[in-house]
């Protein structure tokens, strides 16, 4: 109980969402490329950090289903941003690993020039400390 | 130094069970200034203030501190009651042992220790106190009212009716606002023309009414009861007197490119034009923008066909300067601007518009002469959607952060309208929630689900996308049913956010009304004076003070008259005596607080000054005892200590404070 | 030098200015003494150099109702202290022809003094035009080498920037001297504990003789009549007693002058105890800038001040104790 | 004549306060003042001067005078008790002992100030040689030696010893205190230093200043003169000057309302306040030129008509270091050399 | 506790606003909600009103702790009142707390006029966090002890 809410709190903290804000609108549900993919909806990810139910939400298929699109994130009227939670989450289980060791200057060497730059940017805010 | 008396109240035992009154009465004698002290079972009572007045008489008192309840339910009896014995109803202070003391202590010796102690400080402060004088302002008895939309017309017939003279100014060429563009009004669905019009016509008809159309308020100055306004009338090239309003220029004009306001864009208008057919005055103006006249100088068609020779091309603007005793506020709103809504395709496809567009598309007069089609193929729509909160209820900035409060309804009347006279058109409502408090509000909400088969989706659309064969894809989301939702539209209504008139922050400021983070401007209190400004003398009628629907409106714009009209049928305005004043030895003329004063009440006069022997002429504040009421703001501004606040002056507040220190 | 002296007398001459306020020479080499010169003769004393220190915009208010125009020798932070007055109808920009002269960074004779150079007969390297890198200075006891830099006014190294803020012409070059964080010692103070704070103000201010010097000097301290010599507040104390009151002082002083005060420094530089004024004002400037945005007094005469502004969402004073 | 190691001072303070308060040059927060002596405060004698001067130990910034104590509408007046008990001021310059001199001529004439005369019997002052004046010293001027102080003790810091020498009765008492610390020494090394000092006085750019003309004698000429106009110009008003000064002797009486009465204190005046000297009708001088000239004119014309000639200054410099506009004393009197008497 | 509570009775000066604050406090006093009697209220009719100085005198005339009250942002009675009230007190305190007077002695809460179980719940909060630091000995004038 206790590590599940402070994993909600880690996420809040990554994403810097206040889940809260949300007025349950479906904007982000209704511009979701990957919707029909996802086991729980973007609409439905504030509800998972406001009960806590981190675990669900790290386990579920919608975790990696995201594209990272930011649709949600542009068109949220309330400033809650599902995309930036569906991200923090997936930091989190990163952190868990263990795997957050890459460190800025080992970059360069990775880097393929085909990589599209949104991936580059989605890495960097996933490493970021 | 003061003569005081101190009358220490038993409030029947409300104070005498816990505070020992007799002893505060006793130690009061102790007090620097007190002549007289005394305690009585009921001060409030008649027995109990002609012991004041006996005191006052007796003892040739100066100041009285009556130790009992709270100010806030007895300084006016007992102030009146030391004016009744001849002194300044402002020599009286109240210590409050009942409120602030007997009521929330048990221990008697620590209520009685307070007790009197708060009784020092009230000595303390009288010691200082001085008389004042309530200031008296004239009132101008006439009324001007900002707006010519239902608000303000409603206003100018109440305050009109009341039998005081009443101007509206408006800016566009005729009075009638938002509300005579709209085809059916909610929840009845009566013609909004037919209830508006006799209202138009009837102000403009009313002996106390005058009416300025094609107009602008472009200065305000002077105070509650005396303000001075200039009004600007624009050239309307068209002599009002003159002219007949037959139209033949209208129909003759040859330049017809300028887009309909009126029918917000969606068709042309000539250039000399009258809004709309029933325009209040019937009296066009040359729009000289899209006259080929004023642009190259040949033309004139319209005053060749103008038998009477109404037409003025060398009209200029014109200033009128009239003063007023109270002036109302109706500048109405306006639909917000949708760039930052690309997701909604409003500026890719025509066939998806706002709902104002649509009450001009439904209406007899309006572009598509009352037919429902779309306004790129002009063909009739099967499939229409609506989408709620577009621009209301949003954090973020491209959007209102309030609810509009009018769309539930008038899209639940729109889809019952179409679903009315077009059975074979299905509609679709994507809302968020639906709001539907008022009379009979819901009900007809759910007629429009229940009998017209509206079909409402819970859940936001996220994108439209226009499609090459001319439909447009609506992407949504049910959330109830837990499913994203393709769907495709013919036509597309966005409930578009209201936001008040952007003119309203200038005006706002000519009338130092404030105004609140979204512009609408605010009310003096929210529950307890809704319609009034907190600047005095102003008033607020409509959607400049907040959204509201018709209903609403009439009901506000009605409350306003009625203060305005309250203020109006004063001879003579009181002022509150306990206004700031600068000492004019030791202002600078820094500014400072007049940059804090929320009613505009300083300004600066350069006036020769005598500082002990050194004559110079200064720049020094000046507060206008009329507008100021009395907050304090400016005097802790200052920084020299110049301007102070007579009832609170700095020196009576720091006598409490070491009284209570000590 | 010379050229802001040329122009001083050709400004004279074709009556542009009646006066020019600037420096005169002082009777040691680093006594320089605001002046008015209003001859083309009397210019021959007319000189600056690093000791011309004072902030001369506090001048200008008597010198604006004097008839005619008077050029004003103003440093690049003397124009902020400028446009504030200005800001507050203090002086009248007609009366004034804004000659904005060169820095490179103002000296501090207590500095000089504190590394025990005395007797001073001569100080070379002082002057406009020289490097500013090092100072030559002859005492009765031997010649002695002083940085520059290390003879600067503290506030000259936390310089807000060599551009002047408002001008009619400059005159002479600039040298950056910042090589500080303006708000490293408030930080400082700000993560002491309550004890120590207490007992570094208290050391501090116990040394203050009331003398109002900070006061006088400062061109935010324009009132007419300060509230400390007049009854309106019965304030008036001219007593240094040893309990709290002179912190009161200074307390009220930094309020009166929050978000007016432009950092000029001077409250710093005329102590004659040597009690760093600043870091009370500073303190001001670095709480208006993390709470209600970055606002730099006299950068120009149009920005709303902070303490006659707000916004709906400004932060509760509860804040004061959450920061810890 | 006696001489103690400098290492060994610190047992002479501590002999001297075991009996009596003992005031000296202390260093708090950078500045050197005079202050009590405790056995963790930072004793300075290299510095020349202190902030202040020591002045206060007979004549304090604020001291207070008595108390007035309510009872119900009765008052009670307590008076503030004199000195009564002896102290020593350690390490005065000559020019601060010379000063004591001219407050004594104000101070001690009829009426007699009690608060002042009982601080000044009860007072032991040793005075410490100036071992290296600085460039704005010129007591010279007003006959002071800066090589050896008119007080009950003059003393010399010579190298790593401090030589002391008994001058007065009080001087004897004091020395006999601390007789067990001190050794027996010969004038010669102290002779020397004197002779250094009197040398280095030679070559300061103040110590020569003529005040040809300044004197009791010279009022109206003095007063009337146009070049205060110009002279007090760059002033602040501030009082610096005459906080720092130790022969200033101007105060005022003030209330203060303590909740339970109202204590009455005096506090230093300074003429550059435009409160100075105010009485119910207004104020005698009304502008800051007239008070920038009072304080020059006190100094070098009125002090002297009223006491055979002496000025009331004594060239310690303190003003001329800490005048914020850069102004002093000796620039007035330089700017009356020049060119007569005509602007 | 109720021994130390015996030995010190510290001074509470409370400024309310009269539109709001003052009200809740009539309001707490009208349903008997008690708070200690150390509290004393000074009416005045803004909380922009209320000068630093006041607040700096109490304390120097040996107030151990000060608060105001007054509407809550956006409900002022004279509309903007509050909110410059509310940048001056911000940077007092700051200040208080920036020369090391414990930050606990001042305070600023927003009490409307039907808040009066908030005005007594701040009170008796605040009375006893005043208990807890003691008596101010670091702003108070040593001349007003006796």
């Amino acid at each position: 109980m206790g590590s599940e809410k402070k994993q909600a709190e880690m996420i809040r903290e990554i994403s810097g969402v206040n889940p809260l804000k949300c007025m349950k609108c479906g904007k982000c549900s209704a511009t979701c490329p990957s919707f029909n993919e996802m086991d729980i909806k973007p609409h439905q990810f504030v509800s998972y950090v406001i009960n806590e139910d981190i675990e669900s939400l790290v386990n579920s298929k919608s975790l990696w289903k995201c594209l990272s699109c930011f649709a949600c994130v542009e068109r949220c009227p309330r400033d809650v941003k599902p995309g930036k939670l569906i991200d923090a989450a997936r930091q989190l289980v990163v952190r868990q690993k263990g795997q957050d060791y890459l460190s800025a200057d080992e970059i360069p060497e990775l880097l393929d020039p085909e990589l599209p730059q949104q991936l580059l940017v989605s890495a960097f805010r996933r490493y970021r400390r | 130094m003061q003569r005081i008396g101190v009358f220490v109240c038993h409030c029947g035992s409300n104070i005498a069970a816990t505070v020992d009154v007799a002893k505060v009465a006793e130690m009061a004698l102790m007090e620097p200034g007190v002549v007289h002290a005394e305690d009585y079972q009921y001060m409030c009572s008649e027995a109990g203030q002609a012991k004041i007045a006996e005191a006052v008489h007796e003892k040739n008192l100066t100041g009285v501190v009556v130790c009992s309840c709270s100010p806030r339910m007895h300084e006016a009896t007992f102030r009146k009651a030391a004016e009744r014995a001849g002194l300044n109803p402002y020599m009286v202070e109240i210590a409050n042992i009942r409120e602030h003391c007997s009521w929330i202590h048990k221990d008697m010796e620590e209520a009685t220790k307070k007790a009197v102690i708060l009784m020092r400080a009230a000595v303390a402060k009288v010691n200082l106190n001085t008389p004042l004088k309530e200031g008296e302002s004239r009132v101008t008895k006439r009324a001007l009212v900002i707006g010519g939309g239902i608000a303000g017309i409603q206003t100018a017939l109440d305050i009109a009716d009341a039998g005081y003279e009443v101007d509206i100014v408006e800016k566009t060429p005729s009075i009638g606002g938002r509300m005579s563009q709209l085809d059916k009004t909610f929840p009845t669905l009566d013609c909004s023309a037919c209830i508006l019009t006799p209202k138009m016509v009837e102000a403009a008809a009313h002996e106390k009414i005058t009416i300025y159309t094609y107009s602008e308020v472009e200065k305000v100055s002077g105070f509650v009861g005396e303000f001075t306004v200039d009004i600007r009338k624009k050239a309307r090239h068209v002599d009002m007197d003159k002219c007949t309003g037959c139209g033949v220029c209208q129909e003759k004009c040859p330049s017809k490119k300028a887009p309909s306001e009126f029918n917000r864009g969606l068709n042309k208008r000539s250039a000399i034009y009258t809004p709309f057919a029933q325009a209040i005055p019937n009296v066009p103006v040359i729009d000289c923008d899209n006259c080929i006249k004023f642009k190259t100088g040949k033309c004139g068609i319209c005053a060749k066909v103008c038998q009477a020779g109404a037409i003025d091309y060398e009209q200029q603007d014109e200033i009128l300067t009239e003063k007023y005793g109270a002036i109302v506020v109706a500048t109405g709103f306006d639909t917000i601007n949708l760039e930052k809504y690309d997701e909604y395709a409003y500026s890719q496809s025509p066939d998806v518009i706002t709902s104002l567009e649509l009450e001009r598309v439904m209406n007899a007069a309006g572009p598509t002469h009352g037919h429902l089609e779309r306004l790129s193929d002009g063909k009739a729509p099967k499939e229409m959607v609506f989408i709620q909160c577009v621009g209301s209820r949003c954090s973020d900035d491209r959007g209102k952060s309030y609810c509009s409060k009018i769309c539930c309804m008038y899209t639940a009347k729109h889809a019952m309208l179409i679903r009315d006279k077009y059975p074979d058109v299905n509609v679709t409502v994507f809302y968020i929630d639906v709001r539907t408090p008022g009379k009979n509000f819901d009900e007809f909400y759910r007629r429009a689900v229940e009998q017209y088969g509206v079909n409402y989706i819970k859940g936001q659309v996220g994108k439209v996308i226009p499609q090459p064969d001319g439909k447009l894809l609506v992407q949504a989301s049910d959330l109830l049913d837990n499913q994203q939702i393709l769907k495709e539209a013919d036509m597309v209504v966005l409930a578009t956010a209201i936001e008040p008139n952007p003119d309203v922050r200038k005006i706002a400021t000519m009338l130092t009304a404030s105004i609140d983070t979204n512009n609408f401007l605010t009310e003096a209190h929210a529950k307890l004076r809704p319609v009034e400004s907190p600047t005095a003398g102003i008033f607020l009628s409509g959607v400049c003070q907040g959204p509201k629907d018709i209903p609403e409106t009439v009901a506000q714009a009605g409350a306003a008259a009625v203060k305005a009209v309250g203020l109006l049928a004063k001879d003579k305005l009181m002022t509150n005596p306990c206004t700031a004043h600068a000492d004019e030895l030791l202002c600078n003329g820094c500014s400072t607080c007049e940059n804090v004063c929320p009613y505009g009440a300083i300004t600066y006069e350069e006036k020769e000054v005598n500082d002990h022997g050194i004559r110079e002429v200064r720049r020094i504040a000046n507060v206008n005892n009329a507008l100021c009421q009395g907050c304090g703001a400016c005097t802790v501004a200052c920084p020299s200590g110049a301007m102070d606040l007579k009832g609170f002056s700095n020196r009576q507040i720091i006598a409490e404070v070491d009284a209570i220190c000590r | 030098m010379q050229e802001l002296k040329d122009r001083a007398r050709e400004l004279l001459a074709d009556g542009t200015v009646k006066r020019v306020l600037g420096w005169k020479i002082g009777d040691l080499p680093y006594n320089p003494e605001p002046a008015y010169f209003e001859t083309e003769e009397s210019l021959k004393d007319f000189v600056y150099n690093g000791f011309c220190g004072a902030n001369l915009s506090k001048y200008m208010i008597e010198a604006s109702k004097l008839d005619g125009k008077t050029m004003v020798c103003l440093k690049p932070c003397d124009t902020y202290s400028f446009n504030q007055l200005m800001k507050e109808h203090r002086v009248d920009r007609e009366k004034a022809y804004i000659a904005g002269v060169g820095c490179k960074g103002k000296l501090d004779i207590e500095k000089i003094r504190k590394q025990g150079i005395k007797a001073i007969e001569r100080i070379e390297g002082a002057g406009i035009c020289d490097e500013a890198e090092t100072l030559k200075i002859q005492t009765v006891y031997g010649e002695k080498t002083c940085a520059y830099a290390d003879a600067m006014l503290e506030r000259c190294h936390v310089c807000k920037g060599k551009e002047h803020k408002i001008y009619d012409e400059l005159i002479g070059e600039s040298k950056e001297t910042a090589d500080a964080d303006r708000f490293d010692e408030v930080a400082a103070i700000e993560a002491m504990s309550p004890e120590e704070k207490f007992a570094f103000f208290q050391k501090e201010l116990s040394k203050c003789i009331r003398c109002n010097a900070c006061r006088n000097v400062c061109p935010a301290c324009s009132c007419r009549k300060c509230v400390f010599d007049s009854t309106k507040f019965d304030s008036s104390q001219k007593a240094n007693v040893d309990s709290f009151e002179e912190k009161m002082f200074h307390i009220i002083r930094a309020f009166h002058v929050a978000g007016r005060c432009t950092d000029c420094g001077e409250c710093s530089r005329v102590c004659p105890q040597g009690i760093p004024l600043h870091l009370f004002n500073r303190k001001f400037i670095k709480d208006i800038n993390e709470l209600y945005g970055e606002y730099q007094a006299g950068e120009d005469t149009g920005a709303k001040a902070p303490l006659t502004d707000y916004t709906f969402e400004d932060a509760e004073p509860s804040i004061v104790g959450k920061r810890g | 004549m006696f001489k103690i190691a400098k290492e060994n001072l610190a047992a002479l303070f501590r002999m001297i306060a075991k009996n009596q308060e003992l005031y000296l040059p202390v260093r708090t927060a950078g500045q050197v003042n005079f202050a009590a002596w405790s056995e963790d405060a930072k004793v300075d004698l290299d510095t020349l001067k202190s902030v202040k001067s020591p002045k206060d130990a007979f004549f304090p910034q604020s001291e207070g005078l008595y108390t007035v104590k309510k009872e119900g509408k009765k008052m009670k007046v307590e008076p503030e008790n004199l000195k009564d008990q002896p102290f020593v001021v350690f390490g005065m310059k000559a020019c601060d002992v010379k000063g004591l001199e001219v407050l004594d001529r104000v101070f001690l004439s009829d009426p007699v100030d009690t608060f002042y005369a009982a601080r000044r019997d009860h007072g032991t002052v040793v005075a410490l040689a100036c071992h290296e004046p600085e460039e704005t010293c010129f007591c010279k001027v007003f006959g002071v030696d800066a090589a050896e102080g008119a007080a009950d003790v003059a003393a010399w810091m010579i190298e790593d010893e401090l030589y002391w020498k008994p001058l007065t009765e009080k001087g004897d008492l004091l020395t006999e205190t601390v007789k067990e610390l001190l050794s027996e020494a010969d004038e010669g090394k102290v002779e020397e230093e004197k002779e250094a000092i009197h040398r280095i006085t030679e070559r300061l750019p103040y110590m020569n200043l003529s005040l040809e003309g300044w004197n009791g004698d010279a009022l109206s000429e003095k007063f009337d003169d146009p070049r205060w106009e110009e002279l007090y110009k760059p002033c602040l008003a501030c009082g610096t000057c005459t906080f720092v000064c130790p022969t200033c002797q101007c105060y005022d009486i003030k209330d203060y309302d303590t909740g339970r009465g109202v204590s009455r204190y005096r506090c230093w005046d300074s003429c550059m306040y435009s409160d100075f000297t105010m009485m119910a009708h207004g104020n005698n001088r009304t502008s800051q030129m007239q008070r920038f000239r009072q304080r020059f004119m006190h100094k070098l014309v009125y002090y002297p008509a009223n006491n055979d000639g002496m000025y009331s200054c004594v060239g310690c410099g303190r003003c001329v270091e800490k005048c914020p506009a850069a102004l002093n004393i000796v620039k007035v009197v330089k700017a009356f050399q020049n060119q007569g008497g005509e602007n | 506790m109720s021994i130390e509570k015996k030995e010190f009775r510290p001074k509470i000066v409370a400024f309310c606003c009269n539109w709001c604050s003052y009200a809740g406090a009539d309001l707490a006093g009208s349903s008997r909600l008690g708070y200690p009697a150390d509290v004393k209220i000074i009416r005045v009719p803004c909380s922009c009103r209320v000068n630093p100085m006041f607040i700096l005198r109490a304390f120097e005339k040996g107030a151990d702790g000060v608060i105001m009250c007054g509407c809550h942002p956006g409900d002022c009675h004279y509309s903007t009142g509050n909110y410059y009230a509310r940048r001056r007190m911000t940077l007092l305190f700051s200040m208080l707390d920036y020369i090391g007077v414990e930050n606990g002695r001042t305070r600023v809460e927003w009490v409307s006029a039907a808040e009066g179980v908030k005005f007594s719940d701040t009170m008796n909060e605040f009375v006893e966090k005043i208990y807890s630091l003691g008596e101010n000995v670091r702003l108070g004038d040593l001349r007003c002890r006796s």
